[in-house]
């Protein structure tokens, strides 16, 4: 037997799982209670303070790296007037959430919306929790709540100079009501919103310490590793178990609908088993797919004499016959995987009457309700415990197939906690992919080179028709035609169509969904157009902006951070693009330059964002500087293909994707917060990056990239 | 495989309350969904479904396409005397299902 | 039975000669802060320093490092002190940070070997993947754990 | 009473309170005496088992006639009608409808008299989306 080096006890793991607060003292137990445990107090849903001042803020959404635990409680401190160095953060129970009638309101953490969405209620929490805590205070001392005043933590009494600790009152201010109407501060008088405090959960990333899905240890747990159908939508026919029962470790092979598992003592010897198990599947019909065919598929969108209109501006049949110059362009971008570091993975432990899930999820309530309906039992006898994910980028949100394998092992083997990890292989084949598009677009231009009339016909492959189809009306998925239907740009004549093409290849929401893809199609055809004029893509797009001042205003600054217009070095090109999304405005200038006509060496990227307001400037930065490696690697390299209705790609070796070589020197982040408004900052800045780095590329070659990735273009990278 | 399931006790003693499942395979199209080129899929639902016991109607629905895939009923009844318990799904197509189950009481 | 030295300690692991390091680090030996991200060392998320060398530990047969000294990530500092942790914390580096420890690895790796690298050596010595894309960060933070050490 | 149950406001509760009017011909409907059970999270609403009980002695005098189950949010506002007959000793019953989205659910029953109780439970379908919408 070998000896472990650390074997943490399941007791040790919950509590060292729970908190992610640093120092939390970490023997205080989850406190549902008002009055709970260690004389903690809950004041509202969301904030808990202990007796010596530390005030635990509740997370809904998932810290996927994007700094949720920090920016989101930050937003409560802001209001609540306390000491921020005695702010722990921790994820609001899914479990307590059901049974408290979702208080937390939505767990979802995708579309940029962890900080758009939530920030008026956890401001509001913050203010209502420091209004109880006053009226505590004053109501100790017998003076009116208006005397006093709230700083750091400390409630003061200016008249009579005394002064108390939030950790010394909590315990009154919870017997309180919670005040609905409270009236929160002007932004001018913000002062935790808008600074960057070292974010909660990185110093445990740094050492090991942090526990990701994958690191789930319990006792007497086993370990399985998953097959799926490799031809998506078919079925498991035959597993013959006994060529693998033999093996060492190997405890069971699990016959799913679609999949089948082997569960072991140790994951390799799973997987081991796994590769060595013969398997049978019924393909489902799909065994002929190919890239090729989806492609001709597609082209059937692009050819149909009538599909739905999306948007209709002017007349654009009557303006392109009278324009001075027509331009037809026809782009493609192909299936991506997410292939977040982690490999999907869930945890289950299933005994008669309840199941415990450890997962890493975007979505702490599709889990629950994944686990629930899975297992068949109720809600509130499943308990989820939300893990912090290795890397989400859209594919731990809606799909839960990983959540599913785990619990239908696992209830194949009560009282046994089951740890189902996908290889890397399973996980590139298994995707829930960005999906492919095909787009033609023509363009008029007048005699004095302004934009008359445009046209774009997209043929595309719809997400929302698989997870929400109640919001596709008309044949229209309503993300998919994003960046056209509601395209800025003041073009006179302008109708975008849309023709769905749905193929048997799972699709998902991939980092930025339609903008990562749809900016290259729109922003590089702009680019053509610009060059069609004689015209500069920075002045041209001005006054088509017009009206639109956001865009304008992004566009303006990265230009002037970026300088364009003057003279770059010799044998260096610059892109210039621009995006809006997610409720974020954004513009990006590539530089680069290309040797000997192949080898590009990208030197400099500049991002403007406009999110309206601004929580925590670093994590902007880190999001801005993050999108900016997500928007090269799929131009440079990413591309999923398929073949025999399965994908081709297994590994990060036929599926590569950017590293830090790949990556410029520079990197500029200019934020522009123009107030009023708050948006999205984990996706907007990719949109515009990826058409400016193309753009940057035709500047330098005169090759217009009109298909993704660049692997393609006989272009390598310095 | 038959089209419906029903799970209910053969035996029953006078004056027993039992529970009736019934259910029916059927696809239940809702006429909502779109196809791989974003075209609606016709409707294609049941309609009705009627249970019977000793000659008289007990439970009764009119559904819509808001019933899952597969529609499933559960209700109660009070066994008085031997006799059959049917069950009738129709269609908007006019397909009807039939089963019929036999409850022996005493 | 197979006999190492894993962090300072002296470990002897029953296990089958071919089954890689990282699996005997964490499935046998409990220490999950080294991660399996590719299992063909594609992407570094698995690198263990052997003989202070970094190692992609997922293609590792454990017999081949029997008798040799294996630090993790668990074992880089005994407190998260290693100039490259401090300028980790920082930089504010790591974002999911799945690839961290073994990103972190690679750089002690490279210091260790590089006291003062330029950009260029650590483009070309740390060729970890990071989806989340710290690389820009990474970069900057490499240097700073140049002049902290 | 119904109006104010069915909000706060979505994008179809006109629909529903139509549907409400045709079905009770404009009669008072009580809150209460009804129990509906849903789950309070959906993964996706393709799938949502739904029991209904009413409060009810079930006889002659005094039983549920019809149990009807509404929609706020679903394109068909009357999502299943079950008819009981007079012998159906007790007033309890389970179907699994579909939810297109996160919304409002309404258990109506009507009884032996003519008149109306309801329950409503809110229902959180998680299909999330990760679109700019």
């Amino acid at each position: 037997m070998t000896e472990p080096l650390a074997q943490p006890s399941r007791r040790d793991f919950l509590v060292r799982s729970a908190a992610v607060g640093g120092g939390l003292a970490l023997g205080v137990p989850f406190v549902i209670d008002t009055q709970a445990a260690g004389g903690a107090s809950e004041l509202t849903h969301w904030i808990v303070i202990q007796p010596d001042n530390t005030v635990v803020i509740r997370i809904a959404r998932s810290e996927l790296g994007q700094g949720s635990f920090t920016g989101l409680a930050q937003l409560v401190a802001e209001e609540l007037e306390c000491d921020w160095s005695d702010v722990r953060a921790e994820y609001a129970d899914v479990n307590a959430h059901v049974k408290r009638n979702r208080v937390w309101g939505a767990m979802s953490t995708g579309g940029s919306r962890s900080i758009r969405e939530s920030q008026e209620y956890l401001r509001q929490a913050g203010a209502a929790a420091r209004q109880m805590l006053v009226t505590a205070a004053a109501r100790k001392w017998g003076v009116p709540p208006e005397e006093c005043t709230v700083a750091l933590g400390m409630i003061a009494h200016t008249p009579t100079g005394r002064t108390t600790r939030f950790g010394d009152v909590a315990a009154d201010a919870a017997k309180l009501d919670v005040p609905k109407d409270v009236k929160l501060k002007d932004p001018s008088q913000w002062r935790v919103i808008g600074t960057s405090p070292k974010r909660f959960d990185i110093p445990d990333k740094t050492t090991g310490k942090q526990i990701y899905a994958a690191d789930v240890r319990l006792p007497g747990m086993l370990h399985a590793s998953v097959a799926q159908c490799p031809v998506f939508g078919g079925k498991l026919k035959s597993a013959d178990e006994s060529k693998v029962l033999g093996m060492r470790g190997v405890k069971k092979v699990f016959r799913g609908d679609d999949y089948v598992a082997v569960v072991a003592d140790n994951w390799w010897r799973a997987h081991q088993a796994l590769k060595a198990l013969p398997v049978e599947w019924d393909d489902g019909g799909n065994g002929k797919v190919s890239s090729e065919s989806i492609k001709a598929f597609l082209r059937t969108g692009i050819d149909a004499p009538e599909v739905p209109v999306a948007r209709k501006d002017g007349d654009f049949a009557s303006a392109i016959a009278s324009a001075a110059k027509v331009l037809d362009s026809e782009y493609y971008a192909p299936y991506l995987n997410h292939a977040t570091m982690e490999p999907q993975t869930a945890t289950a432990l299933y005994t008669d009457d309840s199941l415990e899930v450890w997962c890493g999820t975007q979505n702490g309530e599709a889990t629950i309700a994944t686990a629930s309906e899975t297992s068949g039992i109720p809600l509130d006898k499943v308990t989820v415990h939300k893990m912090h994910a290795g890397g989400g980028f859209g594919r731990r949100g809606p799909h839960q197939e990983y959540t599913k394998h785990a619990v239908q092992i696992a209830m194949s083997l009560p009282g046994t906690p089951v740890r189902v990890q996908w290889s890397r292989e399973e996980d590139m084949q298994q995707g829930r992919y960005r999906p492919v598009a095909l787009v033609r677009q023509r363009a008029g231009l007048d005699r004095d080179g302004n934009w008359l009339a445009w046209h774009a016909r997209q043929a595309d492959q719809s997400i929302f028709i698989t997870v929400r189809p109640g919001d596709v009306k008309n044949g229209i998925d309503p993300v998919g035609v994003r960046v056209f239907n509601d395209s800025p740009y003041a073009v006179p004549h302008f109708t975008n169509e849309y023709a769905m093409r749905n193929t048997h290849v799972p699709p998902g929401f991939w980092r930025a969904v339609a903008h990562t893809h749809n900016p290259v199609f729109r922003e590089c055809f702009i680019d053509e157009l610009c060059v069609a004029a004689g015209k500069d893509p920075y002045q041209f797009r001005r006054p088509l902006l017009a009206k639109k001042t956001k865009d304008l205003g992004v566009l303006d600054a990265v230009a002037k951070v970026a300088g364009w217009g003057q003279p770059l070095p010799k044998g260096v090109f610059r892109g210039i693009a621009l995006s809006d999304s997610y409720g974020s405005y954004t513009a990006a200038v590539v530089e680069l330059s290309v040797k000997d006509g192949t080898v590009i060496d990208v030197h400099r990227v500049v991002v403007a964002i406009d999110p309206g307001h601004i929580v925590h400037p670093d994590a902007v930065k880190a999001q801005i500087e993050s999108g900016v490696v997500w928007a090269l690697s799929m131009v440079m390299y990413e591309e999923i293909t398929i073949k025999d209705g399965r994908v081709e790609q297994t590994n990060f070796t036929d599926y590569p994707v950017a590293r830090l070589a790949d990556i410029p020197q520079k990197v500029e982040s200019v934020l522009v917060p123009s107030g009023g408004f708050w948006g999205g900052v984990g996706e907007p800045p990719i949109a515009a990056v990826t058409p400016a780095l193309c753009n940057a590329i035709f500047a330098a070659t005169g090759k217009r990239i009109r298909s993704l990735p660049l692997k393609h273009h006989g272009f390598s990278f310095a | 495989m038959t089209d419906t399931v029903i799970r209910m006790p053969a035996k029953a003693a006078p004056g027993e309350v039992i529970l009736v499942r019934a259910m029916v395979r059927h696809i239940m199209e809702s006429g909502f969904r779109h196809d791989n080129v974003g075209k609606l899929i016709p409707r294609h639902i049941v309609e009705s479904f009627v249970c019977t016991y000793a000659g008289r109607e007990v439970f009764r629905a009119k559904l819509s396409s808001g019933v899952t895939v597969n529609p499933f009923f559960q209700f109660h009844l009070r066994a008085v005397e031997t006799g059959d318990v049917t069950f009738r799904w129709v269609d908007d197509r006019g397909r009807v299902y039939e089963a019929v189950s036999r409850l022996k009481v005493g | 039975m197979i006999e190492l030295k894993v962090n300072g300690r002296a470990v002897r692991v029953d296990t089958e000669p071919d089954m890689p390091l990282l699996w005997v680090l964490r499935d046998e030996l409990g220490l999950t802060g080294t991660k399996y991200g590719c299992g063909v060392a594609a992407c570094g998320a698995c690198t263990v320093h052997i003989d202070g060398a970094p190692v992609r530990s997922c293609v590792m047969p454990v017999s081949a490092v029997a008798g040799q000294s294996v630090t993790t990530i668990e074992g880089l500092s005994p407190d998260g002190s290693h100039p490259v942790q401090r300028a980790w914390v920082e930089h504010q580096v790591p974002q999911c940070g799945y690839c961290q420890s073994g990103m972190i690895m690679a750089a002690a790796a490279l210091l260790k070997d590089k006291p003062a690298p330029t950009v260029q050596d650590i483009d070309t010595s740390i060729t970890n993947i990071c989806r989340c894309g710290t690389y820009v960060r990474v970069r900057e933070a490499i240097q700073a754990a140049a002049k902290l050490a | 009473m119904w109006l104010l149950a069915v909000r706060p406001a979505s994008a179809t509760p006109e629909s529903l309170a139509e549907t409400l009017r045709a079905v009770t011909g404009g009669r008072p409907v009580t809150e209460g005496g009804v129990t509906l059970e849903l789950p309070r999270i959906a993964d996706n609403g393709n799938v949502v088992p739904a029991t209904v009980k009413v409060a009810s002695a079930q006889t002659p005098e005094d039983h549920v006639r019809v149990i009807r189950i509404l929609s706020e949010q679903n394109p068909v506002p009357l999502v299943v009608e079950m008819f009981l007959g007079p012998d159906v000793p007790k007033a309890e019953v389970a179907t699994r409808i579909r939810l297109a989205k996160t919304q409002r659910v309404i258990a109506l029953a009507e009884m032996q008299d003519g008149s109306f109780r309801s329950a409503t439970m809110q229902v959180e379908v998680t299909i999330s989306a990760c679109g700019d919408d």
